[in-house]
């Protein structure tokens, strides 16, 4: 159904511009281990967005990469969050941090949906959202737990990262409508808090080092389509050869 | 003398060395020489390519590169880690390499300016470092020997993929076909100096011969890989750039025009057009990761230290 | 009290207050937020139009953008500087600013996704802002009105640029047309929320009318804000985004849809949707530079250590 | 002639591109009074563009939007110098000093040139060009002789930016055929060696102190068409929108 592929093309998006977010640290990562490991998480993304989007496309008879190369800013329905440029590592981290617990708890509900193509998806993705998980509290803690600086940036990272967070969680008209076939976001926040709460309370920070209190969420509207300002020249960059050669295969 | 002798015999009787095995000093430095280079090779070969996993024409062609890309990383990591056998480690072998005291080959020195240079490096230059490196897959030192295994079949991998997306291009637009014809342009050259310079030229090749190091020369490596080029670029409906090259009943080689080492020599001397660039990249990727190698460090020993107390 | 009958003669007299006059510690504390977050919003105010400085579709436009992104840091300088007459430093209110201790106009807290924003910010904002900026031209206090003065004349030439990218829009393409209405759709509200509140729930107001700091009341200023928008909303050929505006000629007012203050108080407290991301980009561009203005200060230390000497 | 026009294509196309560079800056310089200068240089450099591209179209009825949104990569005819990435301030203005110098000569050169429209865009972006060489000049001085890091830094930023010096001196068929209509890039090699030794040495720099002996001088290709890995981003990102609106004005 339309609402389905909408939904489809939501998740989808998400995991499109993380990925290409993340692909730009191959060769250039603080360690070649990192350079592998940031890679693999880009690829598994890659492939999630793949099955979402060609899920999305079929509703319009549309292919992943119409859907990935031949839409306007406008039309992408990412949250601000993975739209956020990659910063310094702790910034990486701290957006790959986020992104993780909230779609290992999306996928493990939605892994349950009785749209039986979105089920199918999200039980194969959530394998490894939950190595992506991993990986980022791992690094979450020796950041917080390493040097001083380390420690600093670290914060800088979540005061900068956390106010993209709330956007996740809102429900919208669509989710009403779609019922059993996906979870309301906001029934996914108890989840992610726990995990959230838990993965800080290891690092040893509290809300207060790192939350500035004059910033709070942001209302953010990449579901509806209203972008940061970061992702129109990472479209622009993404896009540019697909668009160069209308109607060609590669 | 009696270690030499035992090195000796080992050589002769096509088993390996290994780690705890006394081997000849020289032997040990033009292995971590030549390892380490291969493995730099690996690292700054990860640029060329890296700079198209932004704008890759599709998401299946994007998943692709960022494979191949992040599996040129894992190399890089077996061959740090043969070299490390040798008694050298990663952080000296780094500084060497981001100080430019240490090579890597030349050919990534040339920019990727289209789509089709992905094609192409699949096709041409992973096709040439395949000749040259499937032969070390028995090479005479173990790990090195080992790693080459695992490359090798990856790289031949990797060559197919370079192969369809030159296919791809070739049979696509005008534009498209253009564009492979061009990229295949620009690198068959370069590929071909990828063997090194005439054997009559090459003086480390006899050593390395002898302790079965190398095993077979530059020249006979190029015979056999133009050998290979000619019938897929058939397949491929591109021309390589070589109007004199055809196939020489008489010699049993491949006739071709003189190879011009000028600009080789060029860019082996460090003024190709992107060695600055190469190396740039890769001293800010490792300087800007600096704290986070430290953090990681800090932590690893703190954390030690409470299993420590708590042991 | 005899200082406070002087100071009080002087406002009486519509004459100016100077940096060594003396002034109440309240119309110093008053002035200085006030220019400081004019300040402060020059200064944010560059990065939603910064951002399409790279992709403006024409080099005319370009070059007029540049030029209007640079003017505002120009005005910020400015009164940065009225500010620091005053006592405060300019290291002192950067500092207030990327700690979000001081406030900067709300109005920058929306994205710029479309070029018609550059459009909508030039004859919305800009235009808005003049309304509230030509009485300032007058401020009592010297510097602040001076600077006023210089920034009014820039601003009224952006506004005017703004308005030319909307008719260039408006007449172009079907997409162009509707790229100008949609962003007109966006900036049209959160233009006249840039007045304040109604009066009746604006409490500092009062005291800086007294003052002659501020010499209209907020609902004054917007009426005579949209007064000015009707008619050049026809010319451009695009709809004001809100159904029940027509003139009253019994109230010789604007009618106009209540205003929904809910989202303006969501900025406000700092859930606008860029409020993080504005003082993160300033906050970065500040760090990053240290180093660079560290040297410049060592280095002028240095030269003046050496004339001191020569001398 | 197609010969003058090429020539103030390139020309052109460094303006252009440097001015492009120049132009991220704004918003983000160390101090409100950079943002200014760059922001400044950025704009005279634009003008620049503009007259050069405008002449340069005018051969085959091109206008300069034509060349700066139309043309693709391989149709740029800048040097690579002009094509580096910002970097960190240090780079920038590497970069821009040895930009300055060059294009002090050149336009200075340029002034007395039998082509009366080169002669007059020289002439006046000379003056420009002065302040621009004041600016890169007293920056290098402060970075070098300012702190152990900001001289640290230079040297980096020259190390990474030297190569790309001679490619702007190469003399090629071009130059042969426009005889006195532009100056041979060689004739203007010694002016600039004297200004770049003499600004190095007040610095207290040696190329020693920053040149890696074994990179040599960049053999680039822009003026051929054939360019560093930097500019293809770069021009995505310049031309996206024009693209997406054939025919459009602005």
């Amino acid at each position: 159904s339309p609402d389905v592929a909408e939904y489809a093309m939501r998740l989808g998006d998400d995991a499109l511009i993380l990925s290409q977010r993340l692909g730009w640290w191959i060769s250039r990562a603080p360690e070649l281990e990192e350079d592998m490991a940031l890679g693999n998480i880009a690829l598994d993304l890659l492939g999630h967005a793949r099955s979402l989007l060609h899920y999305a496309g079929t509703a319009t008879g549309r292919s992943e990469d119409d859907l990935a190369y031949w839409r306007d800013e406008h039309e992408f329905r990412c949250a601000w969050l993975f739209e956020q440029p990659n910063g310094d590592f702790a910034h990486t981290i701290a957006r790959g941090l986020i992104a993780a617990i909230y779609m290992q708890e999306l996928y493990t509900a939605l892994s349950a949906s009785t749209d039986a193509s979105l089920a199918a998806i999200a039980a194969k993705s959530v394998k490894e959202v939950a190595y992506h998980r991993d990986h980022a509290v791992q690094w979450t803690l020796r950041l917080a737990g390493g040097t001083e600086e380390s420690r600093a940036r670290m914060l800088v990272a979540l005061t900068d990262t956390w106010p993209y967070i709330d956007e996740l969680f809102r429900d919208d008209e669509l989710h009403e409508r779609l019922g059993d076939a996906a979870p309301l976001p906001s029934s996914l926040r108890a989840g992610f808090d726990e995990i959230w709460s838990a993965v800080l309370a290891e690092a040893e920070i509290a809300e207060a080092d790192f939350v500035n209190p004059k910033i709070g969420q942001s209302s953010g509207g990449g579901r509806f389509g209203n972008h940061s300002t970061h992702l129109g020249p990472l479209l622009a960059e993404m896009q540019v050869l697909a668009r160069r050669h209308p109607g060609a295969t590669w | 003398a009696e270690l030499q002798a035992r090195f000796d015999a080992i050589i002769e009787a096509d088993q390996r060395i290994e780690p705890r095995d006394w081997m000849p000093e020289a032997y040990r430095k033009t292995l971590i020489r030549q390892i380490s280079q291969h493995a730099h090779s690996e690292i700054i070969g990860m640029q060329p390519e890296g700079n198209w996993i932004s704008r890759a024409p599709s998401l299946k062609r994007k998943a692709i590169l960022m494979a191949k890309v992040q599996d040129e990383a894992g190399h890089g990591l077996y061959l740090y880690s043969a070299a490390q056998t040798l008694g050298i480690s990663r952080d000296e072998m780094t500084e060497q390499l981001i100080t430019s005291r240490a090579r890597y080959s030349s050919i990534f020195n040339y920019p990727t300016p289209t789509w089709a240079d992905m094609g192409a490096i699949g096709w041409l230059v992973d096709g040439a470092a395949i000749c040259n490196q499937v032969p070390l897959c028995r090479a005479s030192y173990g790990p090195y020997g080992r790693a080459m295994v695992r490359i090798c079949k990856e790289e031949s991998f990797h060559q197919r993929q370079g192969f369809e997306i030159l296919l791809e291009l070739s049979q696509g637009t005008p534009e498209q076909h253009e564009m492979a014809q061009d990229a295949v342009n620009r690198w068959y050259w370069p590929s071909l100096m990828m063997f090194g310079p005439p054997d009559d030229e090459s003086p480390n090749s006899a050593q390395s011969m002898a302790w079965k190091i190398k095993r077979f020369s530059n020249d006979e490596l190029r015979q056999r890989f133009v050998g290979m080029l000619v019938p897929q670029a058939e397949v491929l409906g591109l021309t390589l750039p070589d109007p004199n090259l055809r196939w020489n009943d008489e010699t049993g080689q491949w006739d071709m025009s003189e190879i011009d080492w000028t600009e080789f020599n060029e860019v082996l001397a460090g003024r190709g057009p992107a060695n600055a660039q190469r190396i740039q990249h890769r001293r800010e990727a490792h300087e800007q990761g600096a704290w986070v190698r430290e953090a990681a460090a800090a932590y690893a020993e703190k954390q030690a230290a409470k299993q420590r107390q708590a042991a």
